[in-house]
């Protein structure tokens, strides 16, 4: 049966994974058609949900698990997915089980997470330091420090893309690794309007200061032109999700040897764990639907899981594989996966609402000089307080 | 008379019924102006009172969208930049439209060939002119680049990555595709002033300049008001050059109202805020519109 | 009293030829004017055609080039591998057929769309001009209010319109959709149109017997041809480079060129390849563009005809 | 028997009254001009006949049916159209036979009465050519053709002559006159040229604003109009009018100045005698130089303009203060400045109340 | 003193030659009419003189000075457009000013110039109206005034009646002459309505494809046309023309048919007597019924179509097989299908040579 699976993974290290669902997909006999839609997820998604909401799905359709779809099921749109996961005790199997939790409404399963995604990376190249003749850093302070000798090699100390949630990405990094796992737990977990605008928190945004100075100058509009930059050595560094692992990969490179990635920016070790997930819309042919459990199926078992997540640089969601052709610093997620140093991703705790109010207001005072860090303190607190 | 007292009076028909056809050809014009125009305005207007996320729910709250709306930096530098950008393309779509066809308008050798390089631009989407335009001046490859390595170090051309320019980046590349369909509309205007009012003023003294200024613009109303139409319908629905150019960066500083309202409702998931902004949309478009309808149909009947 | 035949024989007068200027007034080629005015265009033709040039010439580069050179020099080493890659390679997520698969989407998409659009709005336009009947510029009005809403805002309520239809998904509900927003400014030129046309022709055909239709088809549309050519060509240059529509209310198999071209344009593999990119974006705009250049002067007159009069 | 009657007819344009309840019977076969000046309503009225406008009050009757509401089509109608109104894409054939096979006539039969149409019209050579590549003429003979084919009772033109040179509007004149003559058709004639109107019709209409000022034939509507309007707007150069005072002392008589018309010659219509009055009297009227010494009336006027208009020389002169104008020959020997005698017969005069504006 | 000459002008429109090696001199204060038909370069011509056009070769003289490539503001010239060419937006005192504004005129200057052409013209009411809200009539006497304002020699006027109906286009004429005799300028007018061109002028130049055929007075263009074309262009309706064979036994005469007029009273102006001529008699020199037994020649005609027209009757008839007109009095009595005796005065004919055209 041939099922439609729309994505917005059209990069080289995505485009690749997903090649390896789509090949383990065909092997059962059906067949992917594939719906890539480039331009990430503000152009792919309203092409989802209006063909959901028209009557006229695809038969999987990539979402961020968390709440972004949360409606959709709600409105009855999505297959029921619980008796497979039962049957198949998916509930065993996934790792950490907040992926679970988040495809889980009224106790029923909606989706199926493929990957972890851990956005706190600093990646930093070997050559761009070595060029400015200084050490590569250790953590984020000794990065801040050698970021003008950067700029005197002629080199761009911190590559960032001008779409508004690398700017938020950066800051969720710097949350985790400047001001802790408590002050990130009271925020993000417990809403709490005076953390956020509390003294720790002011810390962080002079640490978002310091990011945006390092950041001037760089005109790149993709994660992943940003990401080319620190593979060739025009950048010293790029704070970016895991994903970003598998441009370096697709360019040859080596962890340790050509460049050093930092989970939690190397001070606090911490991940958070969002990912993506594959929800399956209703559809009327029962063939189909059949086939939709299969393509689930499929997505979850352990060899595609091993094939996919390679490909991609990100975690798998089973604890129970042994991923030994890892890198370095995939192999360094993985350590923190089984510490349970894991933290639930941005998606998750925040409705896509707020989520694109923090992007907005991170990427507006990434670019914009004019605002200080306590104004910025303070716009944050405000939607901290709006949240819902 | 014979015919009055013999002839029954032949009934006077219903008065729907007239020219049946007409009105039943007329149903799809009816229907989408019902149907779609005014209907989806009415229920986006109805849902921008709502709570609706990402899929529209009648859970109205009042006008909170509003006030986020309004209490929005993006909203308000999306407004800022849409009146920045409506006034100078308006001005300047007019203002080089005009002049171009004036030119044109000089008998002057290889007009087919001058148009035609004018025009080619509005065959293209604004996806790729976008591109093209986002090309040519990023600072790296384009312009300044090309600059700087001509020997002018210091030279600075980087509308795309400067906030406080930004927006006239998007103008360039948006006056290079609108521009030639203005000067079209302008040189059929042109052709249509009577060539005795040209000779008068001639034989009055009154220099061409003058001449354009004082007598021709002023006959020109009626092309002048069909060309702000279609740039005002322009300016409203700017968003895919946004897009391509800039996505609304540096920061937000590139930020319009159709993109702002298609981040809201697809982006945030946020529908009710998206309905909202489009509301206000709306009714700046309103406050355009009437004064034209009145003018094309309140004025006179038919001419 | 004249002498007649001084008429034929050359007068006294007029044989002397008197001083001062005489015969054509010289012209130089090079006056002032003409310097002003063709340096004007000159000008501003550079301006126009920058892009275009820029454009090829990248196309027609390769990577390592583009990377060190300048934009505007031309290309060293001709070189027609994007063009190729472009139409037939690029990849799209898991395709790599490049271009070539929307091509005939788009046409498909576009032939059609262009027929009805044109057919209902000439229709409209021909009724609000000559059959007048009581509301319609009421209707007029809203259809011209359409005009500006942007896409965006209609994204959803014609999702659901489509939806109850039953034609969600369908080509059918696209052409639908791009009749739906084709239809405020095409209706407006036809109307104009239709209205420069002497109301005395419509009232000849009546009298000969011509219904509705009669006079649409017999009188009217032969006589139409330049503004059909301005409707043709706007709605080509609409429908064939929309993108939204054609993502948003069709599927896969039958998403239009500009999809792909997106795709190209928008996944990025390491660095972008510019000179992918450019051929993609030429060849996408070569259908419209080929309209325009055979069809320009007839678009003009077009213009001249419909969009002129208020 | 009539052939068109118009009872009532009312006509608005939102609340433009453009025909107030107009009356109107024409017999068959009548030649009736429709004459006013711009704006009258002539076109509106025929438009109405035709049924090209929806009428606002009344009723109009076509060979004896009431036709208030029918199609243009079922009326037994043909119009001509100042603009010709050819369908400019198809050829002259096409254009006759377009109504033809509208009323799904057979193919034979449409091509005999294209010929007869084509004969009588003498347009033969001119049957596969576009109206583009005719002349002014020659267009206008297709018009006609166009109604001649549809063997209609009653013809309709709307100033047909009007886009012509006057050389080609004289001939085609003389041409529908022909016509006329041999069709024998009703014909209903819209025009705001004089020579027209009188040539060519057996009645004329004279509208103003919407109202029939005069229903008469050329010769009465010239020589005795009902009221100022109507003399004024007949006749050119127009009427000369004087204004002057009414006396009966032994006979009647109009003063003006020390000018004094004796009035026992003019045939009063009606029996009272207002004090004002508004004497009138047409410059081809006056006699000029010796021919002036056999009127009853004559005076002596000072010339101001002199005119040759080729056949007749038109003398702008002052009479006793008043403008008056007058025709003599074309080799009249009359210069500005001068000062000649002329005289009239207060019989061919019209006398107008000053008041009313009405025939005395 | 000539106020405007024309040396052996020249003017193409790139391969078209419109104007051929043309002269004319126009004396100081004449009324100049170009009279022709559509087409001829009437208009044309008045573009060079008005500097509107580049001439390909040739001079042009205004009021002595060579203006042969003056701007046309420097050219002392006025010019009043067939369509009027009001400035729309601008009242009219504003369309009076706008070209001295221009000129730098000092604002009282300029009021007072506004003032009295206003008077001149009687157009002082509509000093602040727009040109929209002027009638035909008003428009043309503002379009006048422009030039007026302007102070210049030669006026000059492109068809300025033509849009205007026959009533006022009556009246206007009139203005235009008194205007004439009040400012004395020379003024060239343009017009195709040969009423005009004879009312109004001194000479009338008679053009046809940018040649002049006939340059003189009114009087000798209608009574003594030098060719064929001048003829039957002049008069309306226009002259019988007849060929025949002229014939010199005893004494000169043609002949057609088995009709025989003689010529001896005919003024021939050359000796030459080609065989086959065309004989031309104006409808106007034909009398009929008693006046005719006293002409030189008579016949009896059939009447075909009687054309009343108010003043006068037109009569078309048939002489011996060939179509002739002729008119009578308005009151005559002739009626279709009768018999009626004509006569006339070969003296007043025109001849033309069948070859050449030219007048005998
Ligand atoms: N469609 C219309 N809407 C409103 N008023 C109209 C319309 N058509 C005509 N009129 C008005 O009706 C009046 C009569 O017009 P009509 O065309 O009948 O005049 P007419 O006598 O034919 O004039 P003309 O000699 O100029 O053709 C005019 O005042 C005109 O302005
Ligand atoms: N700009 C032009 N280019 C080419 N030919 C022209 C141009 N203007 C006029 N002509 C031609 O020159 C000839 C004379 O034109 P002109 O306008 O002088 O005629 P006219 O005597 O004024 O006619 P009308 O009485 O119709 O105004 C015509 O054959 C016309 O086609
Ligand atoms: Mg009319
Ligand atoms: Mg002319």
């Amino acid at each position: 049966t041939d099922l439609e699976v729309t994505h917005w993974w059209t990069s080289g290290g995505e485009a690749a994974a997903v090649a390896e669902f789509a090949k383990a997909f065909d092997a059962t006999g059906n067949k992917w058609v594939d719906g890539a839609i480039a331009g990430g997820g503000g152009t792919a998604r309203p092409v989802m949900i209006s063909r959901i909401t028209g009557g006229d799905p695809m038969a999987a359709t990539q979402f961020n698990h968390g709440r972004q779809a949360e409606e959709l099921v709600e409105a009855g749109l999505m297959l029921d997915l619980t008796e497979l996961a039962e049957k198949e005790g998916w509930k065993d199997i996934v790792n950490p089980p907040s992926l679970l939790d988040s495809c889980t409404l009224d106790g029923k399963i909606y989706c199926v997470p493929v990957n972890i995604h851990s956005p706190q990376w600093l990646w930093l190249s070997h050559a761009a330091f070595e060029k400015a003749g200084v050490p590569v850093p250790g953590n984020w302070d000794e990065y801040v420090a050698a970021a003008p000798k950067l700029r005197e090699a002629g080199i761009q100390p911190l590559a960032l893309g001008q779409q508004p949630w690398q700017s938020n990405l950066l800051f969720g990094a710097v949350q985790i690794g400047v001001g802790g796992l408590d002050l990130w737990k009271q925020i993000n977990l417990e809403k709490d309007v005076a953390a956020a605008s509390g003294p720790e928190m002011a810390k962080v945004f002079q640490a978002m200061a310091d990011a945006r100075n390092m950041a001037d100058g760089s005109n790149v509009q993709d994660w992943n032109q940003a990401t080319n930059m620190v593979i060739t050595g025009t950048a010293g560094g790029q704070i970016m999700g895991d994903w970003a692992q598998g441009e370096f990969q697709v360019a040859n490179q080596v962890a340790g040897e050509d460049y050093t990635c930092l989970p939690g920016l190397g001070v606090n070790e911490y991940l958070s764990t969002g990912g993506d997930a594959f929800y399956f819309p209703k559809l009327k042919d029962p063939e189909k639907a059949a086939a939709q459990l299969e393509l689930a199926s499929m997505m979850i078992s352990k060899e595609a899981q091993v094939a996919f997540n390679l490909k991609k640089g990100s975690l798998p969601i089973r604890g129970d594989i042994n991923l030994s052709a890892a890198n370095d610093c995939m192999k360094k997620g993985l350590e923190i996966l089984a510490t349970g140093n894991l933290l639930p991703s941005g998606d998750q705790v925040f409705s896509a609402d707020t989520q694109t109010q923090f992007n907005d207001l991170m990427v507006e005072f990434m670019n914009d000089k004019s605002i200080t860090p306590e104004d910025a303190q303070e716009r944050y607190a405000a939607i901290v307080e709006a949240a819902d | 008379m014979t015919t009055t007292s013999t002839a029954a009076a032949s009934q006077r028909p219903i008065r729907l019924f007239r020219n049946k056809a007409a009105k039943i050809a007329a149903i799809p014009m009816i229907l989408t102006a019902l149907v779609v125009f005014m209907g989806g305005t009415i229920w986006t207007i109805v849902f921008s009172f709502t709570k609706s996320r990402l899929l529209p729910r009648a859970d109205f709250i009042g006008l909170d969208q509003y006030e986020r709306l309004w209490s929005s930096s993006k909203w308000m530098i999306a407004i800022e930049n849409l009146i920045i950008f409506g006034l100078c393309s308006l001005v300047f779509s007019l203002v080089i439209g005009f002049v171009l066809a004036a030119l044109l308008d000089q008998k002057i050798r290889f007009e087919n060939t001058f148009r035609t390089i004018m025009l080619y631009p509005f065959a293209l989407s604004f996806i790729v002119t976008g591109l093209v335009w986002q090309w040519i001046l990023n600072p790296d490859f384009g312009i300044q680049h090309v600059v700087r390595s001509a020997g002018w170090e210091s030279f600075s051309f980087d509308p795309l990555n400067n906030q406080a320019i930004v927006i006239y980046g998007i103008l360039i590349a948006g006056l290079w595709q609108g521009t030639g369909l203005i000067m079209c509309l302008m040189l059929a205007g042109l052709r249509g002033i009577d060539e005795d009012i040209w000779k008068a003023a001639r034989v009055d003294g009154i220099p061409a300049w003058k001449t354009y200024i004082f007598i021709v613009i002023p006959m020109m109303r009626p092309v002048f008001v069909t060309t702000l139409v279609i740039i005002a319908s322009g300016i409203v629905r700017l968003y895919d050059l946004v897009v391509a150019q800039t996505s609304g960066g540096p920061g937000i500083a590139s930020e319009v109202p159709a993109k702002y309202v298609y981040d809201a409702m697809f982006l945030s998931q946020n529908l009710g805020q998206g309905f909202a902004g489009s509301t206000m949309m709306l009714l700046a478009v309103l406050i355009v519109l009437i004064p034209w309808a009145y003018m094309e149909f309140g004025g006179r009947q038919r001419d | 009293m004249t002498d007649v035949t001084s008429l034929n024989a050359p007068h006294a007068v007029t044989t002397r030829r008197l001083d001062g200027p005489s015969g054509a007034k010289p012209k130089r080629a090079i006056s002032p004017r003409n310097v002003f005015i063709y340096g004007t265009l000159l000008l501003v033709s550079v301006y126009y055609l920058l892009p275009l040039y820029v454009m090829i010439v990248t196309s027609l580069k390769g990577m390592p080039e583009i990377r060190l050179g300048n934009i505007f020099a031309p290309p060293v080493e001709v070189t027609f591998e994007p063009w190729v890659k472009a139409w037939a390679t690029a990849c799209t997520g898991l395709n790599c057929d490049g271009l070539s698969r929307g091509f005939w989407n788009s046409v498909q998409i576009t032939v059609p769309s262009v027929i009805l659009s044109i057919a209902i709005a000439s229709v409209n336009g021909y009724a609000l001009a000559n059959w007048r009947f009581k509301g319609a510029d009421v209707f007029f009005t809203i259809l011209i209010f359409g005009a500006f809403i942007p896409y965006q805002v209609m994204l959803y309520p014609i999702v659901i319109l489509l939806r109850e239809l039953g034609i969600y998904g369908t080509l059918w509900g696209l052409i639908l959709v791009h009749t739906i927003f084709g239809m405020p400014i095409l209706t407006l030129l036809f109307r104009n149109y239709f209205t420069s046309v002497p109301e005395e022709l419509f009232k000849a055909a009546r009298v000969d017997g011509a219904g509705f239709w009669g006079i649409y088809f017999k009188i009217m549309l032969p006589m139409s041809l330049p503004i059909f050519v301005v409707a043709m060509i706007i709605q080509i240059t609409g429908v064939w480079n929309d993108f939204l529509f054609g993502v948003v209310y069709t599927k896969p198999d039958v998403y239009p060129m500009t999809v792909q071209l997106n795709n190209i344009v928008n996944s990025v593999q390491g660095v972008k390849e510019y000179n992918v990119n450019m051929a993609a974006t030429i060849i996408t705009g070569l259908v419209p563009l080929i309209v325009y250049f055979v069809s320009g002067k007839l678009f003009v007159r077009g213009i001249a005809a419909g969009a002129v009069k208020g | 028997m009539t052939s068109v009657s118009i009872r009532d007819l009312t006509l608005k344009f939102g609340s433009l009254e453009v025909l107030k309840s107009l009356n109107l019977d024409i017999d068959e076969g009548e030649f009736l001009v429709l004459l006013g000046p711009s704006g009258c309503g002539k076109s509106t009225l025929l438009n109405c006949i035709a049924g090209l406008l929806d009428i606002s009050d009344g009723q109009i009757f076509i060979g004896g049916n009431n036709v208030t509401w029918s199609e243009p089509s079922e009326r037994g109608i043909g119009m001509v159209f100042q603009s010709y109104a050819l369908y400019p894409q198809m050829t002259v054939e096409g254009n006759l036979a377009f109504g033809l096979k509208n009323a799904r006539m057979p193919k034979d039969q449409i091509a005999e009465r294209i010929a007869r149409a084509a004969e009588v019209l003498q347009i033969e050579p001119l049957l596969k050519r576009k109206p583009a590549q005719l002349s002014g003429g020659q267009r206008q003979r297709v018009a006609i053709g166009r109604a001649l084919v549809r063997d209609v009772d009653v013809f309709l033109f709307d100033e047909p002559l009007s886009n012509l040179d006057a050389k080609l509007r004289a001939e085609l004149r003389v041409e529908i006159k022909r016509l006329h003559h041999r069709l024998k058709n009703t014909m209903i004639y819209v025009t705001h040229d004089q020579i027209e109107a009188l040539t060519l019709a057996d009645r004329i209409a004279i509208m103003r604003n919407g109202i029939i000022q005069q229903l008469d034939t050329p010769h009465e509507i010239y020589n005795r109009p009902v009221n100022l309007y109507v003399a004024g707007f007949m006749g050119s150069p127009g009427m000369n009018f004087i204004e002057g005072d009414i006396t009966h002392h032994s006979e009647a008589a109009i003063n003006f100045g020390s000018t004094r018309i004796p009035l026992e010659r003019y045939p009063f219509i009606r029996s009272d005698r207002p004090e004002k009055a508004i004497f009138g009297i047409r410059p081809e009227h006056v006699s000029c130089g010796a021919a002036a010494a056999g009127e009853p009336f004559t005076a002596d006027v000072e010339i101001e303009v002199v005119e040759p208009m080729g056949a007749d020389t038109l003398v702008w002169a002052v009479l006793d203060g008043k403008e008056f104008r007058f025709r003599v020959d074309g080799q009249s020997p009359l210069r500005a400045g001068e000062t000649a005698r002329i005289g009239f017969d207060p019989a061919k005069a019209s006398i107008f109340d000053m008041a009313t504006e009405l025939r005395l």
